[in-house]
């Protein structure tokens, strides 16, 4: 068993979630109240909507240790803002990509669609992405030391 | 006989010069020579005899869309931040365009930095500018006196050495890769429209690397940026860096810090390059500017490349047309999404 | 006088008691100042390196101190210094230009105690220059090609060998550990007083000493007419300042994480508009050609008021990587004819 | 002795200051005794104020060197550090880096001189220092005039101590309101109009004048009028500062130093060098 390994087996990530106040939000707490089991690995930081989510506060969530990152917002269609997720999905896209292309792996930064009634599929989504960001290890590419 | 470049520099001399005796502009912004080999000065002429500094040839690499927001500014009546602009007509600026620079003109159109009105482009197509780097690299890194440029050669001469290199042997990536050589708004043209360019494999820079494995990319982009000193030539010289604050100096919050740790410095790169997503036209100022020969337009090739695959745009080549991350369509595609992709695999 | 092998042998026997370090290309055939290993010469082509030796004295960044980062907690003010490095730091090829900018930079930072620690931490071992590059103006700025200010040993190249020479006790010291040396030939000696005969003419240009600038009235070249155009090239990023062994600006942050804090002092340059913004909003030097002008200003005016020479070396580096083209040697003559 | 190394200090006391609620007055007390032993300051001179973690401010001393045991230092809540300053609490840790720059020549130039001090909005707290300085040793001074004036009266520094130097007969007090306002029975009108209805002397006398840059412009008309040169006025200039020593080149001003050199000018060094504060 190598150290990553090891590490892998008692470590339990750190994944900063920004969910939109109106779907994936108000799904997380509907995943609580109905006692839907995930991973404690979640820390919920509400933003309005996807479409406020930038780049930037992705990377600085890399930077200050996070393992990994997920942004999740409402369906298409159901912005409260009629049209923040649609923007929001092309600069994800992109980004995404992005990241990928300078050698951060692509299980790092996820992003998903979760509604209100979703309180099943945010426990999912959460146990989802633990695992992928469990099988990568800690991050350290862009972790800021000194 | 007169080269190519000569017969423009002549041109582009007594158009400038016609368009500041007649004050239809108030200055014209181009190049002029400057005072070691292979590095011009961009250059604000302000009056008819200083059109006669102007100068054309294969080293004019800085972008010069990047002063224009700035210099209108300046023809303006000074007013705070909030008041409205003054009513009627205000100063124009006449500016040489090529390709790259014309369409990072759209771009600045489209974002309200730039009044269409208050320019007056005289356009010529772009035979690609040379990368003084790789004539320092043909040369050994001697030190350079001299440069004569023919119109197919450079002739590079220092002391104890003169050699002719071929000039697209020299050009540019970003310019041999490029496809829109023409201006795509102009007033005036100086020489004729060259037409489209047939490069199928315009993304070939980016595709070596997008076949590497994770980790060598990693390893590829933090040697590449590693000697970054962060002195921000690779911002100031981009005609899309604009921003009165930029996210590097924001303080609150602090995004990245200021030093050259490195992964401050990397954040600073995917963040910098990321910013020109959907507005980027590939026109290699910035790794013109790094002092360091980082090549970071590779990083901003690949956006251009993603965003023109999965939205069909290419910015800056029509006014009309909406910058790919300021518009959407409903069936964007979303593959990438947890949610859908996690349906994908249920069926 | 010291056989390559000889000088190579010397560093070699040095590098048990201090870290190497010299111009060395990188693979983008960069030259820049890297840690050289076994015995390893320095990359002796002419010209100097990429980046400033200041980075020796004036690290990017510096830590100041170290605390605990809980603004609200009792420890939080309880600073520790930051570890010293431990061991010396040996620096080679190191051209006169360079060097002298140390001890100019020494003036401002007289009573700095990290500044001044790495002085005494650090061994400048020069390389006279046989020859100017295309873009050296030491002369102008009361340097030398082959000048010892600042330096601890010069070194002249000769064909089969190097010449060695002591300016300072600690220098000299150095050299009595170097084996294989001899004493130089006549022959040798001939060769070396060629070399201080013909490098300072071998500057592609002759000027007037820009020390002559102190005579000239402040405000007068401050309203120079020439600033406006000067500065319509410029786009106020910060090579020429970083890049520049005699820009020694910095600015104050601290950094916390996870609990842990430093305070850093990293490289700042005049080029930028923050670097003079009031939490106000307002700006001294907002528009572009102030910051232009205090940069030259600086250099040519300020600080000789104050220390006596220019702030500037005549190296080079930003007339060579400025990317506008704006050239410190075109500003001295514009301000001297003034 | 590492000048960038602050001294641990701790809040003993806050006064909120203005209605507004963006001036508070803290009363720092240095935690070792050596320090607090060792501190000696000139009205006029300034120190970093320093929190873990934000960064370093520059701020003039407001207490006068004749109160020992503490330091006051009046704090305008604009940027990263007076925020995170500003919601600290009595008892808290934070660090002093001083005192920096030269101060007004008390003990010097100023001895013997009838002095006038002109006062616009926050820019009161050094010369406050000064009047308590100059209060204690009063015979080394002769008439002292003060001109201090705030846009409102809720936005007037150091209120009970206004009163107090109102109700002194060794001191000649004129206290100004941009505005009418409720219940104010004091003077009405900017601080230029009131220095030229005061129309103080300028025999063998010293001007000290802090305040925003349009303030200072229209005092000196009157001054002028009055036979006032430019020799007689001190003025306290502020720049962006980061050492404070004179090192790191932000405060600036030509060929002076703003950290090192002053805050404290004659208005005759100040029209010799550019306009970059």
């Amino acid at each position: 068993m190598n150290e990553t390994e090891r590490k892998q087996g008692e470590w339990e990530p750190k994944i900063i979630a920004f969910l939109c106040n109106w779907c994936s939000y108000a799904g997380a707490d509907l995943a609580g109240v109905s006692r839907y089991q995930y991973p404690p690995s979640l820390r919920i930081v509400r933003v309005p909507c996807s479409g406020r989510v930038s780049a930037n506060m992705i990377l600085d969530a890399l930077r200050s240790g996070a393992d990994g990152v997920l942004v999740s917002g409402c369906h298409p269609g159901d912005c409260h803002y009629i049209s923040g997720n649609y923007y929001a999905r092309r600069r994800f896209a992109i980004l995404k990509r992005f990241l990928e292309f300078v050698g951060i792996e692509s299980d790092r930064v996820n992003f998903s669609w979760i509604s209100a009634s979703e309180g099943e599929q945010f426990a999912q989504v959460a146990t989802e992405v633990t695992e992928r960001v469990k099988r990568l290890g800690p991050a350290r590419h862009l972790v800021k030391e000194f | 006989m007169s080269t190519m470049n000569e017969k423009i520099t002549e041109e582009l001399r007594q158009k400038a010069r016609q368009l500041l005796e007649s004050g239809r502009v108030a200055a014209f912004l181009g190049y002029a020579s400057g005072s070691v080999p292979m590095v011009m000065r961009p250059f604000v002429a302000r009056t008819p005899e200083d059109a006669d500094r102007l100068e054309w040839n294969s080293f004019c690499v800085l972008n010069l869309a990047n002063y224009l927001p700035a210099l209108l500014k300046s023809f303006e009546p000074p007013r705070r931040p909030n008041e409205p602009p003054p009513q009627g007509p205000l100063p124009k600026v006449g500016v040489v365009a090529t390709g790259c620079w014309s369409r990072n003109m759209v771009v600045q159109i489209q974002e309200n930095q730039v009044e269409r009105e208050r320019l007056v482009i005289i356009g010529i197509s772009s035979r690609g500018m040379v990368d003084r780097k790789k004539v320092q690299a043909l040369i050994a890194h001697r030190d350079v006196t001299a440069v004569k440029e023919g119109d197919n050669t450079l002739v590079v001469a220092g002391p104890g050495f003169e050699e002719e290199i071929n000039r697209w042997d020299v050009v540019r990536d970003n310019c041999k890769s490029c496809v829109h050589p023409d201006p795509v708004i102009f007033d005036d043209m100086i020489g004729e429209l060259k037409g489209e360019r047939d490069l199928p494999d315009r993304f070939s820079q980016v595709e070596e690397i997008e076949a590497l494995s994770a980790q060598e990319r990693w390893k590829w982009f933090t040697s590449e940026i590693q000697s970054c000193i962060r002195c921000y030539a690779c911002r100031n010289a981009c005609p899309l860096c604009y921003c009165p604050t930029c996210f590097v100096d924001d303080s609150r919050p602090q995004w990245v810090g200021k030093s050259i740790d490195s992964v401050d410095t990397a954040i600073f790169h995917i963040l910098r390059a990321y910013h020109c997503a959907g507005r980027c036209t590939d026109c290699g100022s910035c790794e013109s500017a790094c002092p360091m020969g980082i090549r970071m337009r590779i990083l901003t090739k690949k956006l251009q490349k993603d965003v023109l695959q999965l939205y069909g745009i290419e910015a800056g080549m029509s006014v009309q047309e909406p910058l790919p991350l300021t518009t959407y369509k409903k069936d964007d595609p979303q593959d990438f999404i947890l949610t859908e992709s996690l349906k994908g695999e249920k069926k | 006088m010291l056989p390559r092998a000889g000088f190579q042998q010397w560093l070699q026997e040095l590098s048990g008691q201090f870290e190497i370090f010299g111009p060395k290309k990188n693979e983008k055939a960069i030259v820049s100042w890297q840690r050289l290993e076994g015995g390893e010469l320095p990359d002796m082509a002419p010209g100097v390196p990429k980046g400033s030796i200041k980075t020796f004295f004036f690290p990017q960044p510096e830590t100041l101190f170290e605390f605990t980062a809980r603004p609200k907690q009792d420890d939080s003010f309880r600073l520790r210094e930051p570890e010293k490095r431990q061991k010396p730091r040996l620096v080679v090829g190191v051209r006169p230009c360079d060097a002298r900018s140390v001890l100019l930079n020494s003036m401002p930072y007289k009573e700095d105690p990290y500044f001044q620690q790495n002085r005494q931490n650090v061994i400048l071992v020069g390389l006279a220059c046989r020859n100017g590059c295309s873009t050296c103006f030491c002369t102008w700025t009361g340097g030398s090609p082959v000048g010892t200010e600042g330096l601890d040993i010069l070194v002249f190249e000769l064909e089969d060998g190097f010449v060695l020479e002591p300016v300072t006790e600690r220098g000299e010291s150095l050299l009595q550990k170097a084996s294989s040396a001899r004493d130089a030939t006549e022959a040798e000696r001939q060769a070396v007083q060629e070399i201080r005969d013909n490098a300072p003419t071998s500057l592609p240009e002759a000027m007037e000493p820009a020390s002559q600038l102190v005579q000239k009235d402040l405000m007068a070249l401050y309203n120079a007419p020439f600033w406006q155009q000067l500065s319509d090239s410029c786009i106020n990023c910060g090579t020429c300042t970083f890049l520049c062994p005699t820009c020694y600006c910095f600015d104050i942050q601290d950094e916390t994480l996870r609990g842990k804090g430093r305070r850093i002092r990293y490289w700042d340059s005049c080029m930028f508009p923050l670097f003079t913004l009031h939490a106000s909003g307002h700006n001294p030097r907002g528009e572009k050609v102030k910051r232009v002008r205090n940069r030259f200003m600086h250099k040519l005016k300020y600080f000789p008021e104050r220390f006596g020479p220019l702030s500037c070396v005549g190296c080079g580096r930003c007339v060579r990587d400025c990317p506008v083209n704006i050239d410190i040697r075109q500003v001295m003559k514009e301000l001297l004819a003034v | 002795m590492n000048p960038y190394l602050p001294y641990p200090a701790r809040i003993d006391d806050i006064v909120i200051e203005t209605e507004d609620g963006n001036l508070k007055t803290f009363k720092l007390v240095l935690e070792d005794d050596a320090d607090r032993a060792g501190w000696h300051h000139v009205p006029g001179q300034f120190a970093m104020l320093s929190i873990a973690g934000k960064g370093e401010i520059p701020i003039g001393i407001a207490s006068s060197p004749t109160e020992k045991g503490h330091l006051l230092f009046t704090v305008n809540r604009a940027g990263v550090v007076t925020t995170a300053l500003h919601k600290m609490n009595v008892g808290d840790p934070i660090g002093v880096r001083g005192p920096l720059g030269n101060g007004f020549p008390v003990d010097s130039e100023l001895k013997g001189k009838n002095i006038v001090i002109i006062a616009g909005g926050f820019a009161f707290t050094t010369l406050r220092s000064t009047l308590i300085y100059m209060l204690e040793h009063r015979a080394d001074y002769g008439n002292i005039t003060v001109v201090y004036g705030a846009r409102t009266p809720g936005m007037l520094l150091y209120k009970e101590e206004l009163k107090q130097w109102q109700e002194r007969d060794d001191l000649d007090v004129h206290i100004t309101v941009d505005r009418e306002a409720p219940g104010w029975k004091g003077l009405v009108g900017f601080v230029p109009t009131i220095a030229g209805q005061v129309k103080p002397s300028p025999e063998n006398a010293a001007a000290l004048i802090c305040g925003p840059p349009i303030m200072i412009k229209f005092t000196m008309p009157p001054l002028e009028e009055v036979g006032w040169t430019d020799d007689q006025v001190y003025l306290s200039l502020e720049n962006r500062m980061k050492c404070g020593l004179g090192v790191c080149g932000h405060c600036n001003v030509g060929p002076v130093y703003v950290c090192k050199d002053g805050p404290v000018f004659t208005r005759s060094q100040v029209q010799k060098l550019p306009v970059e504060f």
